[in-house]
């Protein structure tokens, strides 16, 4: 259990790699874009996580009880905003794509050749 | 190259890409045990000196506030950049909808999904100000509340058809109040110095820790992350409803 | 005191946002006008930074919550003179390109305008931050609004996929880096780059460290294009529109190598210290590869934007070679190299969009002998192809002769060799398409099938106008002759070697930010001899190489047993985003492998 | 505690590798959606409710919806190609 969540990110991290280099849809590849980010999440999750801590709240719970990390949480919060923009813009981007391309295949998008 | 190449190119650098996770990870600290003093720091001093007992929010909007000026300027381009992306090129027929499938009727909205989603409208508004402005009390915060806030013209669209959406949420309006909750933020900051301290510095009187006036300028920072966010992502789904519903409108 | 250090990311921002919400208000000029007048005014921070920064470097604290003597709290900005030397650039770079842009798009709306202010906000945030997670979201910051600004012309194919694929590979770049963030934050438990520093160097740099260097510096290399993640900046740059090239070329690659030289020097110098000469080794190797790979791969372009793109990632292999170093001397000659090289670039790419204005194509073959009538365009094109083999008094070449006197000093003789040859053949290869294009002379059409095939490229304004504005000849011509004439600024080297070797202090670095201890003046070592020799013989070789390209049939027809490797290395430039990032997987574990095998 | 850590560590793994097998566009947002939901659930057990709330409130509402909106976008673009 001491490793466990680690090796759950590195997981994640190849997983939503293999889903990029194997996709043959924008959406598709977009959306193990968003896989590998949560590897990030998982891995920062585990480093701020203290056995046997409340949670950083300290509304009802005295100020000296031990809680978890809360800068690790902050560093996330950011996170989550970045996921959600750059699969915005990725969207739009792939919507364009089709518009002009008709297909959503990266094989047959070979616009750029050489 | 081709795609077996690809894969098999890929599995060997993902061989050596795990070993490298392997080391990396195996220098951590086990799970459960790691030490920060940054942490112990922040989770002593965020209720004593900010009265904020939400410490991720002392994080995020006091001690490490120029994080979250940034990100919410990344939201900000990030929506500017889907608006100039999406826009309407010259060469597109501006209203694209006269060549929907011929002689399929688009379904009217079910009144049981009419009736359900007008319930729900105004306790999400209510709702998604509450996590607003508790930010620096309970678990939320600007970001939070600003995207339940930004689900509530949905149900509208749910309810309605769609020109009542475009009515009540004019995407002009919603552009403005988003600028206006970027903007906000630098505002406050340089109402900091203004106010003889350095940039972001909370100056405010603290008020009691627990209650909606605690922690000096962090709610007025809550309440313009929350009107950016709320704008930001009303308008990211605007555009994409915007192009696909000229069909439904007719 | 207390807003300055914060103005030149305040004020593109809040005039972004400004630009926004006047969007359907206002003229398009008037919103020109602000943009440029923000620009300018940005500029003017940065300029008074860098000479405060000269004489004190600045640390501010943002929230004025200032180290407790144990811990760094709030967020720093360490300001140093690289820093706010690359912000000023920046924000010149950025003045010229929204000038060029003003009469260059017929349908430009506010949102452009306010995206290119954004993205140069992140920019001077990037180069002035001291805190490790503000740098990650601040690059976050410049990639979005890059993104964005790279698929302008939604109309032409090309340019959505090649923002795709920059988009895709820059963002799982941007993913190793936090990796690399968490990693450390767990060593070290702080943000703050000299707070690292100082926990990292009590004990010896074990594996963890190594890999989190090894991550965090490759997802910046991603940004700066080295060879085995360089294939998304030909795509991004053939497509984008020519001002935004400009940024692009000219200063945010050279972004990610600052990053790379500012993460090593403030965080692991005090514990990697010890094998500087193997990651000398291989930073130096990278780069010379990114040189010699890219020259080739430049001179077989016929798309004049492509093969700006690819002069300038074999332009960045050098300064990758001068920041390996890990000298003083190789950072003052890569911090000049990025100055000489960015603004010829820059005239170089408003001269590609000149044409493009003006012909609404920037192939090389249909423009032949059509761009006689453009004497501006041509006068920007042979001087940027002078001012890229670096004769004496061009920027390059200053950069030139620091980055030679470095690896001189440290037995790195053969790095003279590779940038000579990238020297000659990208020179070669702007002369070659210069004359092709203004005086008409070499062949009609394209025998070598090794070459790189025609790509449609779409007009970026509707009406082709018979005149070119000035308000596009005075940006390039003035950014081509401020590179030609670098060197004559007074006491450039020695400033720039004495603020390197201030760079490279990390003991006086982590002082200077946690405990505010004043800066002592290092003695900064006598600046290298000129050696005009080697410009003007590489401009000579490039001259010589191009009219025989041109001209003998025989040259060309010589040149016919490299169109098999050749056209196996046009084939690697797929355009396939899985081929990219299956390239950036094997290029991190690369990296990554090396860095832990062979040093420690 | 530890145990119910453990199986949605594993939970989570597993989505993970569900929503990169998924090769149908569509299908995938919905399983990107209990994705998102799982990875919010993880939170909450791992003492973080702030993110745990941003999560959810973005992994399992705001994600998918923008992925269904271009799903169907794109699907009338194609419907507008064939005719």
């Amino acid at each position: 259990m001491s490793y466990l969540p680690y090796a759950v990110a590195a997981w994640l991290f190849l997983v939503g790699l293999y889903g990029v280099i194997s996709s043959r849809n924008l959406v598709h590849l977009i959306i193990c874009v968003g896989v590998i980010q949560s590897s990030s999440y998982v891995l920062l999750l585990a480093i701020g996580y203290r056995t046997g801590a409340a949670a950083p709240i300290f509304v009802d719970i005295p100020v000296g009880t031990p809680a978890v990390d809360p800068v690790v949480q902050a560093l996330m919060l950011t996170d989550v905003v970045v996921e959600v923009t750059v699969v915005a813009l990725l969207l739009a981007l792939a919507i364009q794509v089709h518009k002009r391309h008709g297909t959503l295949n990266p094989d047959e998008l070979r616009k750029l050749k050489g | 190259m081709t795609r077996r190449i690809r894969l098999k190119f890929f599995l060997v650098s993902a061989a050596a890409l795990a070993l490298c996770f392997f080391w990396g990870y195996a220098g951590l600290p086990a799970f459960g045990h790691g030490s920060s003093i940054y942490a112990d720091i922040v989770n002593a001093i965020s209720v004593p000196q900010r009265h904020i007992t939400d410490a991720v929010t002392a994080v995020n909007f006091d001690i490490r506030g120029f994080d979250t000026l940034g990100e919410e300027f990344i939201l900000f381009t990030s929506v500017l950049g889907v608006i100039l992306l999406m826009r309407r090129t010259k060469d597109e027929p501006a209203g694209d909808h006269e060549d929907k499938a011929p002689g399929r009727k688009v379904p009217p909205v079910s009144d049981a999904v009419r009736v359900i989603a007008l319930l729900l409208l105004a306790p999400t508004i209510v709702f998604g100000w509450y996590i607003v402005v508790h930010g620096q009390v309970t678990p939320g915060g600007g970001f939070q509340g600003g995207v339940i806030l930004s689900s509530a013209p949905l149900l509208l669209y749910l309810c309605g058809s769609y020109p009542k959406v475009r009515g009540a949420a004019a995407p002009r309006l919603i552009e403005i109040a988003e600028a206006l909750g970027a903007a906000g933020y630098i505002v406050i900051g340089g109402a900091c110095v203004a106010l003889g301290g350095m940039f972001l510095e909370n100056l405010l009187p603290l008020g009691k820790a627990g209650t909606l006036t605690s922690g000096g300028m962090v709610p007025f920072i809550n309440l313009g992350v929350g009107l950016e966010v709320s704008g930001g992502f009303t308008l990211i789904l605007l555009v994409y409803l915007e192009e696909l519903m000229e069909e439904k409108e007719s | 005191m207390r807003l300055l250090p914060v103005l030149p990311v305040v004020v593109p921002l809040i005039t972004a946002a400004a630009l926004a919400v006047l969007t359907k208000l206002l003229p398009r000029a008037w919103s020109a006008l602000i943009a440029i007048a923000s620009t300018i005014a940005t500029a003017a921070a940065a300029a008074l930074l860098l000479r405060d920064s000269l004489q004190q470097p600045i640390v501010y604290w943002f929230g004025n919550w200032k180290p407790n003597g144990r811990m760094a709290l709030g967020i720093s900005f360490a300001i140093d003179p690289i820093g706010a030397g690359l912000a000023t650039f920046a924000a010149v770079l950025t003045a010229a390109a929204l000038v060029f842009g003003s009469k260059y798009f017929d349908s430009v709306e506010n949102h452009f305008h306010a995206l290119i202010l954004c993205f140069l906000g992140a920019m001077c945030g990037f180069s002035l931050t001291g805190d490790m997670f503000n740098l990650f979201v601040f690059f976050e910051l410049m990639s979005a609004a890059a993104f964005a600004l790279c698929a302008y012309k939604t109309e032409d194919p090309g340019a959505l996929q090649g923002a795709l694929n920059f988009a895709v590979t820059n963002t799982i770049g941007a993913y190793f880096v936090l990796t690399g963030i968490g990693l450390l934050y767990a060593r070290t438990g702080a943000l703050n780059m000299a707070q690292m520093s100082e926990a990292l160097a009590s004990h010896p740099a074990d594996k963890l460290v190594l890999v989190a260097f090894a991550f965090i510096s490759c997802g910046y290399l991603v940004k700066a294009a080295v060879v085995p993640f360089h294939f998304w900046l030909a795509d991004a740059h053939a497509v984008a529109p020519s001002p935004v090239c400009v940024l692009f070329s000219g200063v945010m690659v050279e972004m990610g190598l600052y990053a790379v030289a500012r993460i090593y020097w403030a965080v692991f110098n005090q514990t990697l210290h010890a094998d500087i000469a193997s990651l000398r080794i291989l930073v130096v190797s990278i780069g010379a590869a990114t040189a010699v790979l890219a020259a080739i791969m430049c001179f077989s372009q016929r798309n004049l934007k492509r093969l700006l793109a690819f002069s300038t990632i074999s332009h960045v292999g050098l300064m990758t070679i001068g920041v390996g170093l890990f000298t003083a001397g190789g950072l003052a000659g890569a911090a000049i190299y990025t100055l000489g090289h960015g603004l010829v670039k820059g005239g170089l790419f408003l001269a590609a969009g000149m044409l493009l204005h003006r012909f609404s194509t920037v192939d090389e073959l249909d423009l032949h002998g059509r761009g006689r009538s453009e004497k501006w365009a041509g006068f920007v094109f042979f001087a940027g192809a002078i001012g890229l083999a670096g004769l004496p008094p061009s920027g390059v070449s200053a950069g030139d002769d620091l980055i030679h006197e470095a690896a001189r000093a440290i037995g790195y003789h053969w790095v003279r060799w590779i940038s000579f040859f990238a020297a000659i053949i990208t020179s070669a290869a702007v002369l070659r398409a210069a004359c092709r294009v203004f005086f008409g002379w070499g062949p009609r059409r394209e025998e070598q099938p090794g070459g790189a095939p025609k790509t449609q490229e779409s007009r970026e304004t509707d009406r082709s106008q018979q005149r070119t504005p000035m308000t596009m000849i005075a940006p390039a011509v003035a950014l081509v002759v401020a590179g030609m004439f670098l060197n004559f600024t007074p006491r450039l080297k020695r400033i720039a070697t004495q603020s390197a070797t201030e760079f490279q202090n990390s003991e006086a670095y982590s002082a200077r930010v946690l405990r505010a201890a004043p800066k002592r003046t290092p003695t900064a070592p006598a600046p290298a001899p000129e050696n005009p020799l080697f410009g003007i013989s590489a401009f000579a070789c490039a001259a010589l190489g191009a009219a025989c390209y041109l001209f003998s049939k025989s040259f060309r027809s010589t040149s016919r047993w490299i169109t098999r490797p050749l056209s196996v290395l046009h084939g690697l430039h797929s355009g396939h985003v899985g081929d990219y990032v299956a390239f950036l997987t094997f290029g991190i574990a690369a990296f990554g492998l090396v860095c832990v095998l062979c040093l420690r | 505690m530890i145990v119910f850590q453990a199986f949605i560590l594993l939970f989570v793994a597993a989505g993970g590798t569900a929503v990169v097998f998924t090769r149908d566009a569509t299908s995938q947002a919905i399983v990107v959606s209990f994705y998102g939901l799982l990875l919010g659930i993880m939170f909450f057990v791992f003492q973080a409710p702030d993110v745990a709330l941003s999560q959810i409130v973005v992994g399992a509402m705001a994600l998918p919806l923008m992925i269904m909106l271009a799903l169907a976008r794109i699907r009338k673009q194609n419907r507008k190609r064939q005719q």
